[in-house]
């Protein structure tokens, strides 16, 4: 490829939005339009005819590469767009404290870690992990806090009776009252 | 001749957390001491320690904890420096040796940041993919928990928890009436206490509070003196001749 | 190319972020490592020879598309894609502690750098270059900070070993050269 051309397909690969012509002409000041519609050309043709993966496409009254949609549904079962997931160790220790104790109010769980977990409570329940279940007694009714169904689902577990019963979690993660009979 | 870059706005000085011109005290006696040529491994501090308090003056950074730390160290390892030594002490240790190892491990770091500048700068001058599929197209990301990591978060938990156990969990007000019965038992038995003695080491910000009000009670009720000799001095709590029989 | 460099290459245009060879093996569950790494070479080849714009990059653990380095001006002034927000001096220094120290808490680092480190490393963990990776032992079981991979990919380093040895540095914590008549 030309020199124009190489430049033009760094940017189009760069930019984060379609270019118009306009724009492309602005990555060089001495080439006119005609040279840049030129230099566009060569770099749809090369990824056009050498067998690539990817495409360059009109769209939007611009230029993008595209990747090609014979790949697309396996770059979508490969679910790269967002790097998978591990909690953090902040995170599993507020879970595991809603898990063990729920329904739990967020200062329960900042009193048994000793920092503020607000943050990391919002997370989860962004995450879907946990949810507000219902709201406590007591000053301003504070939000209380449960597992949802697709914490067991990615636990792999059917019930909340699947999680072990740790010995010493009778003591520390006791549920504060004896459940009630539902 | 101390050059310093210009100086902060006042209003900024008062609670310094990271300056324009310095990331702390260790980077501006590094600063100091380019100037002057000096040799790190015999750091000329009299005349360091000087320049280090004329700086911080000139900065507004007279409130800064961090900065005044360090001149607090610098004045007293020119105190030690300054006492009279015996010929051919073998014993005596160079009182710079702690803030010299210091300075060197922090040079290195320095040392590491430019090379990381460099890095980062390299890798700048190169573009990733910039368009990123729709938020609303993309799946959301496989999330992985095994459930030993969240066992073993529950043991983190568990060792978290202080001795009593845990029973019932309730924001805790302030315990005035308890912090006022155990300095009243530590005066009993001692004639003078320190702030420390009140609140130990690991008080939360409530266990301060309340041996605070306690005290500013007590001194109310004339059954201690508080004393401070300066501001930021130790906080020492005397015993009032038994006024109580009165 | 063949279909799976193809594949690959597709896939790794649509990525922002490095692609790690595990990822990249699931895109086509017949493949094994060997054939992936193949294919992975003779995409790096097409770029590498036939003049493009961008080039095929080992970083991070991973492999990423780049736009190549003559054209960083051109497209920077363009203002087609946004340039990463430069680091302070004080989270440089930060980091190069939590790098050759990891795991290390936040006692250590302020120790370090003689200054409180708090905001700062908090900064660190928002931007992603850093999280809480363990806790230590000892009073109040310290949360102890890494790296993560996208610190390298700042940095632009495939692996951790990349950063210089404390060795190699000038001013190695060793004994200071003989002193010299001033």
């Amino acid at each position: 490829m030309s020199p124009l051309a190489k430049l033009l397909e760094a940017a189009l690969f760069a930019a984060s939005r379609p270019l118009t012509v306009d724009e492309l002409c602005s990555l060089d000041p001495q080439a006119g339009e005609g040279t840049v519609r030129a230099a566009l050309s060569e770099v749809r043709e090369t990824y056009a005819t050498g067998g690539h993966g990817v495409e360059l496409v009109e769209i939007a009254q611009g230029w993008q590469f595209l990747s090609r949609r014979e790949y697309a549904e396996a770059i979508d079962r490969a679910q790269f767009t967002l790097r998978p997931r591990r909690l953090s160790p902040a995170a599993l220790e507020t879970l595991a404290i809603i898990a063990y104790r729920q329904p739990v109010g967020r200062l329960e769980v900042d009193e048994i870690r000793g920092v503020d977990s607000g943050a990391v409570i919002d997370k989860l329940v962004e995450r879907g992990l946990v949810e507000v279940v219902t709201r406590g007694e007591g000053l301003g009714r504070p939000l209380l806090y449960g597992t949802t169904p697709q914490f067991l689902e990615v636990l792999g577990l059917r019930e909340l009776d699947e999680l072990p019963r740790l010995e010493e979690l009778s003591v520390a993660l006791r549920p504060p009252a004896p459940a009630e009979p539902e | 001749m101390t050059t310093v870059p210009p100086p902060v706005a006042p209003e900024r000085a008062g609670f310094v957390v990271e300056l324009d011109q310095f990331s702390g005290p260790l980077d501006l006696l590094l600063h100091l001491i380019r100037e002057d040529e000096v040799d790190i491994t015999d750091l000329p501090i009299a005349k360091i320690a000087d320049q280090f308090l004329a700086v911080i003056d000139e900065l507004g950074l007279n409130q800064a904890a961090d900065y005044l730390e360090m001149a607090a160290r610098l004045l007293r390892i020119k105190a030690q420096l300054l006492l009279p030594r015996r010929a051919g002490d073998d014993e005596w240790e160079d009182p710079r040796a702690e803030l010299v190892r210091r300075l060197l491990e922090y040079q290195q770091i320095r040392e590491l940041v430019d090379w990381m500048q460099q890095a980062a700068a390299r890798r700048a001058e190169q573009f990733g993919r910039g368009f990123a599929p729709e938020p609303a197209a993309a799946p959301p990301a496989p999330l992985v928990i095994e459930l030993n990591e969240l066992l073993a978060a529950a043991e983190r938990v568990i060792a978290l928890i202080p001795e009593p156990m845990l029973h019932r969990v309730v924001p805790r007000p302030l315990d005035v009436e308890g912090a006022t019965a155990k300095i009243e038992a530590l005066l009993a038995g001692r004639e003078q206490l320190a702030w420390r003695d009140v609140v130990g080491a690991r008080a939360t910000v409530v266990d301060v509070l309340s041996a605070f009000i306690a005290l500013l009670e007590l001194a109310k009720r004339g059954a201690l003196k508080v004393h401070q000799d300066g501001a930021f001095g130790p906080i020492v709590i005397r015993r009032e001749p038994a006024r109580e029989a009165a």
